[in-house]
Order: C-alpha cells, then structure tokens, then sequence
C-alpha cells in the first residue's frame, strides 16, 4: 500500500469540513480531527460552536494563565469563553442537540454505510468505553459531517455497503471527507454522490478502495 | 428554619447510606464533582453501589475512589474511558455497566427528578443500545423509549449556596449537577462557598432549594484537570 | 337548611389545614379559600410556599410601592419576594411538582369520593375555563388536603360515593376539610376516616350530609 | 455575525406568517407576554391560527387582540378564565379549544424543543383530557403519553438580551417563555432592553442564543396586572 496516494492531510481535511459552515451556524465539533476544523473557519463566517457538556460558544485554548478548571468542553480539554458565551446544563444542552437547533456536527468515524449508517463507538473484542455523546448528536444534528481515513491501514474499505462494528445511528451521515474524496448527499433519502478528489487521487482508485455503492457527480460539477 | 447546613460530610451523609443503594452523581469528566461528598462515601464503607454518573472518574480521583475500594457493584455511564482500575474491575466481572447515551441519561436524570417515568428519543434508535427496549413511531420517525432514573442519593458539587439550599453553578461544572439534585430522593449538596440570605439573585438561582436536603461546605475542591490544552500567549 | 350549624368559618378551616404544615415543608396553596392557609401557619413553623408559574418562596401581597407586575402567583395576585425566593421557568415548577418534591397542596373542590377522587375544574353546561395547574398539582404533591363545603347549598352531598362531575383526578385526596368536619386516610389503599367535628356538629349530622362511606375516627381519637 | 437584531415587529415577522400556522407564546396571564409582537401580528392580518399559550389574554390584551380580530381559530391552553370574547366565540363554535393541564402544557414545549415526541405523565389520568390518549404502566401506576409540541413559530418576552440573542427573563415574567423559545421552528423575541455583547453574565443566561433567530426592542411594554393586590403599609 505504500505507493497508494496519501491525498489530503488532517488539516486538509479539517479545512474542507469548515468550508461547509454558514455564518450564523451553530456547530458541534467532535474530539480528534473534527476539533481541527475551528482552526479553518474564514475570518467573514461568524459560527458558535457548541459542547455537549453545557457551553455555548466556545473561546480557543486558554493561555497558561487563563486555565480554569471549570472551563472545559466535551474533549476534557480546558478553553475560553467569548463575549457570547452561554453555560446551560447537559440536559439543556443536550436538548439544544436532540432538538435540531444546532446545525452541523462533525465527526470522525470507523465505518460509514452507503445507506448513512455510522459506526465510530466500539470495537468488539475491545475494551468498551461508550458512546459518550456520540448517538445524541448523530440523532440530533441538521447536518453531520464524517471526517476519516478513506481505507483501513491494511486497505479494507471503511465507506462500505453495511457497518460491521455496531452502529452509532442509522442513516444519519451527511457528508463523507475522507484524505482521499469528498461525498454527500441530497437528504437522507437519496445516495451518496461523489463530489471531490484529492490532488493525484483519481476515481478508479476511490472506486478500488470503497465498498459502498455511489454516485459519480464529478462529471456533473465539472460541467456546472 | 429547619436547619440544611452540616458540619461536614460524614454529618451530612449519616443515616442516608446503605449496603446496594443507588446513588446518582453530578460532574463530568472530574470537573463539577462532588470531591468532599465522595471521600465521605469512602470513609462509611458502604458497597455494592450503583453508580449513576456520566464517567467514572480516574484510578485515584472522583469515583474512581470508589471502584478502587469495590464499592461500586455497577455504573450507569456515557463514557468509562480514563480509569485502568474500572477496565480490570469490567473485565474480570466484578463491576456491570449500563451505557446510556450521554444526552439521554442526562435526559433520565431529569424525568425521573420531574416525575416523567418514561419518554422517547431518537437517541440510539438502531443500535445495541436500545435493543430490548420499547420502539414506537411518531409521524413516520421511528424513537425509542427511555426510562426516568430515581435514585436513593443525589450528591452534587455546586459553587454557590445559601442556607436554605438554593445553589448556583458556575460555567461547565454546572453539567449534570443540577438534574442530579432533582432525582435523588435525598440530595446532599457540597459547595465551594456558602452565602447569606438573600446574596443570590433570584432570577439566577440554578437549583431551586426545595431539592437540597442538606448542605455541606465543600473542603476537597482539588478540581483535577484532564486535558490542560494551552496555547501560546501572542508576543 | 337554615337551622343546619355553619360549623368552622373559612378561616378556621383554613387554619385547620395550616396546622398540617410541618417545619422545613415546601407547599403549594391553591386560590380561593386555600389561599388564606398562609394567614394561619404558626410562627415557628418555616414553610416555603410554591407558586406553579414559577416562583419559589412567596412573600406576602406588596405595598402600593412595592407592586410589581413581574411579580404574580397562580392566582395572578401581585406579591413580593422573601430573601430565599428563586424564580425558574414554568416547566421546571411543574418538575418540582410532577416529581413529588412539594410536600402539601392545599385545594378547593367542587366534589370528593370516598376512594379519594377529585371534581374541582368543570361543571358540564357551563363554560369551561380549563384546569390551570389543579391536574398537574393532584397528582403530584405528596399530600392533598381539600378544603370544602360539607354540602351543597341544596343540602345535596360533596363528599359522595364517587364524584358526578368530570374528575381532576383519581385517588389523589389524602385529607378533607369542611366546614363540619375532618376526615383523613393513612395512605391511598385506605378508607376515610372521620377525626374531627366542628364545634356544635354531630357525627350523625356529619353522616346524614355525606354519601362518601368513611369510617368513624372519633373514639380512636378521644382514647389516644 | 448574522444581525438578529430588527427594527420593529413588522420587520421581525416578515416572512414568517403564513394563514393556518401554528404560533406560540410565552407568558402566564398577562405577565410576561410579548405584547409588541402580538400587535405585529394583528397588523399582519394572519389568520387561522392554532395559538399554543397557557392563556388566552383578556378581551383587549394579549392573545384577547387576535381573538377579537378572528384571527386564531384554535387555542391550545390551560385556562382561558378571563376572555368574555373567547367565551363568545367558543361557545358559538367559532373558536376551537384544546385544554391541557398547566404542567403538561409547559412539558409538551419543552419536549418539542429538546427533540422528545412523547412523553409520560401521571397527571390528568382517568380524566378527560387523557380520552383517546394512549396510557401504559410504569412499576404498577398509569401514566399518560403526552406529545412534544413544535410550532411554525415561538413570540416569546424576555427582559434583556444580548445581540447574540441571549435572554434573561425578569422574575415571574419568566414562566413559559423559556419553552416557547426552544420549540419554535423560528423564534422571535421582544425584550425590554438590548445590552451589549459581554454584558450577559454567561452563567446566568435563561435562554441561549441558539433558540432566537429574531430580536426586537419592545415598544410596548404595558404589563397589565390582573389582580392587584395590596396589603396595607405596617404603620
């Protein structure tokens, strides 16, 4: 596998995700990559992000002397408040996610199924830490966003036709980006769509390594 | 005024602790947790508790305190990831543990405090965590129903009170405190200062003092960080 | 009907119900009659009254200069607040309601049977208004105490067999309060037990006024 | 930033009514109700409105405004005591009224909002208000499924915001607004002073900026009282 294309970086793909968040947007980013995607949000998109813990709006990391232990979001990892920051309860937070009043989420996964499923919380055979808040916000959120490795390290697919590992949600996916293509989908309805290729990726080669069924869209945005 | 204010925790907790009660937690992670209440459960001895709380603490901290010591037969949790001595305990049997989703068993915490015995969520809906539980459709979508918790203990971490119990949080340590304070049949509240009458806003009281039974000055307020994530201080 | 004793005044059937108020005990007092419980609870008991729009820890009406219209109860009455009064929105009023923490709820009726059911909200062929919090408080506070006439102006009975006019709730009346007499019940699988008259009333007065089967508590009573 | 802020009620509705709609509103009696926005929509003409709010106003304020104008056609309430004018047209059938009890009311807003379609209560069974709903047993008692209620639009009153949109409500005035303001597919709030961005103390905010998509200064701001009572001055 070593002379498989590596496609886009972690940062590339971070920046691709944050290319989809609208001003105004209220948005979750999960722990991992997904929380790199803060770091892309053009200066002109104003976005409060969310934590599923019980903060609205969420500063940067703090400076050495502005840690305060009762400032953090869901990662466990301290942070900052903004002017526009809000603390509610998990239940009120959680009821903000289940609701649908926030409007995209972005996580990072180990499976993804043609038909949305999702699969990013347990491993059989290994030890179970839980699915966290995981299911609430794959249930809750308008639009999810999967941020993952296109291939398994030994070159299995992880865009497959079904989850193997147990699901998070059923049909909740959005929007696929992995370092190799970018994938979406109209509503919840129809089938994913391949919409992007990294530079030096070609779509034989996204066809070689995904298990999934799909649409070609390239031909249709190259036209449009 | 019947009296709430105790001298510490072992005051506070006399006559509430007994061998297979179930006891429900605030905090997350360790931020916003009842650290002065928890050394006082270790202190009694009392075992074979099932924990509601939404992690597990770590090996030396927060409840993890309690799974060292055997105290805890099961956890209802959302997330057990940071606790070595919770791994070996699951593993070899000696510990159960229910996951819930963690907006869903925020969500438990509050029904049962409110009264609501049941309600229904998308949350999990299709995977191993609602199999064996009640499906039902509402307008086409399929949700699956959960159940309020009620617990025989409620200890909550807060920042504020006043004497007659009503408590203010302050920033994310607020989390699961104040649903955990409605759903025990009794709530022990430690808090890191107490105030007079009338210092809180009533507009800006978080829980309201009817569900605080008895109230300590918290002395353990180590609030242990997990993840200290700076960034640089721009020159 | 002229010569039937009055029996208590409404005060003093009021001031009945305030003597079951304990210290440290948190209680809802409906409107009307119920109301005046607050005028009778005696100094060394601390009570904290619960209003279901919102409002914990209810002060008495305010002076001309302390109006406030931000400040009402059930009843929309202007009050005031006491330095332990917290505010909360109504949904978690009626959490604190719904889940049993309000220990006492002091109510007006129109009808009560002998198996605790309750009629306080409509009279059929008459406008309905609606059942403002009565549902929600019947069946949630932990003990109910309805204060009543003992009988219609027609001499018909109110405390019946089972109530004929559409319910508030079911086998929700711990305690009844009339102008003749008391009546209690150890818990809800028990009968009504007769405890009290009001002075110049007979229990065969008592007994011809009511439909409800109870049973007599009186000697029990003068023995203990 | 997105502006949420408009200039008047005109302008915050525009868009947003359309005939047949359900709206709700927040406030209890006359306190806390959002008068400037309930005279937005009588200007508007909007009619056949399902009106969600636990009372109906009083024959010329509050809702009272859009019954006198026919504009609503239903009313979702608890308690519509105070309307000679509802009382009229519900009687010759004008009008159509579905009761909830208070508690149920201000649970089903805020079910809708949090995402729950349906939740269980014990209030109300073996009542009328519970015919034809589904019942089930919980641990030996009957409890009543009741519905999330999402509506097309939320007008809620708040005291301040900010203009992110963050509420705080002023004592009683608080009451249903907090769950209209979540179970609204938009929401407009009318508030009685604009503050600054940080002005907001972020841990004693009712309501977050998620729930408001619209904002306007209220420009009626009369706050009739229904019962005012007074005990004499203490010579």
């Amino acid at each position: 596998m070593t002379d498989m294309p590596k496609g886009w970086s972690r940062d590339q793909m971070a920046a691709r995700a944050a290319a989809e968040i609208k001003d105004g947007f209220y948005a979750n980013l999960g722990i991992g990559i997904p929380t790199l995607v803060a770091n892309h949000i053009a200066p002109d998109i104003d976005v409060t992000l969310q934590s599923e813990n019980g903060m609205l709006g969420l500063g940067p990391f703090p400076t050495e002397a502005e840690v305060d232990a009762d400032i953090i979001n869901a990662g466990k990892q301290t942070i900052t408040e903004l002017k526009r920051t809000s603390y509610c309860s998990s239940a009120d937070s959680f009821g903000m996610i289940r609701g649908g009043h926030i409007q995209l989420s972005v996580l990072g996964a180990m499976e993804v199924a043609e038909n949305g499923n999702l699969a990013n919380w347990m491993v059989p055979g290994k030890m179970v830490k839980g699915p966290g808040g995981a299911m609430d916000l794959v249930a809750g959120v308008r639009k999810i966003i999967v941020l993952m490795d296109h291939a398994a390290k030994d070159g299995s697919a992880k865009f497959r036709k079904a989850c193997t590992l147990p699901l998070t949600g059923t049909n909740v996916v959005d929007m696929l980006i992995t370092n190799l293509a970018v994938f979406d989908r109209a509503d919840r309805s129809s089938p994913f769509v391949l919409r992007e290729l990294a530079p030096g990726v070609t779509a034989e080669l996204v066809r070689s390594l995904t298990e999934a069924a799909y649409e070609d869209g390239l031909a249709t945005r190259q036209a449009a | 005024m019947a009296e709430k204010i105790h001298p510490d925790a072992t005051s506070a907790l006399a006559g509430l602790l007994v061998d297979g009660m179930t006891i429900v937690a605030g905090g997350f992670g360790l931020c916003g947790i009842p650290e002065t209440l928890i050394d006082g459960i270790q202190a009694s001895g009392v075992t074979g508790i099932t924990a509601v709380s939404n992690n597990a603490g770590v090996d030396d901290f927060g409840l993890g305190k309690l799974l060292r010591t055997r105290q805890i037969r099961k956890m209802i949790s959302s997330y057990v990831g940071e606790n070595k001595e919770f791994e070996r305990q699951y593993l070899s049997g000696e510990l159960e543990i229910e996951f819930a989703p963690q907006g869903t068993l925020a969500e438990r915490m509050r029904a049962g405090g409110a009264g609501i015995p049941g309600f229904y969520t998308r949350t999990g809906v299709g995977t191993v965590l609602a199999e064996g539980k009640e499906t039902k459709e509402f307008d086409g979508e399929t949700y699956v129903l959960e159940r309020g918790i009620v617990a025989d203990l409620a200890i909550v971490k807060a920042w504020k009170a006043d004497p007659f119990g009503n408590l203010v949080f302050r920033k994310t340590a607020r989390n699961f405190n104040p649903m955990a304070a409605t759903c025990g049949r009794v709530t022990v509240a430690e808090v890191e200062e107490l105030v007079g009458p009338g210092e809180l806003e009533p507009d800006m009281i978080h829980t309201p003092s009817v569900f605080v039974q008895r109230l300590i000055l918290a002395t353990h307020n180590e609030k242990r960080i997990e993840q200290r994530t700076i960034r640089q201080e721009a020159a």
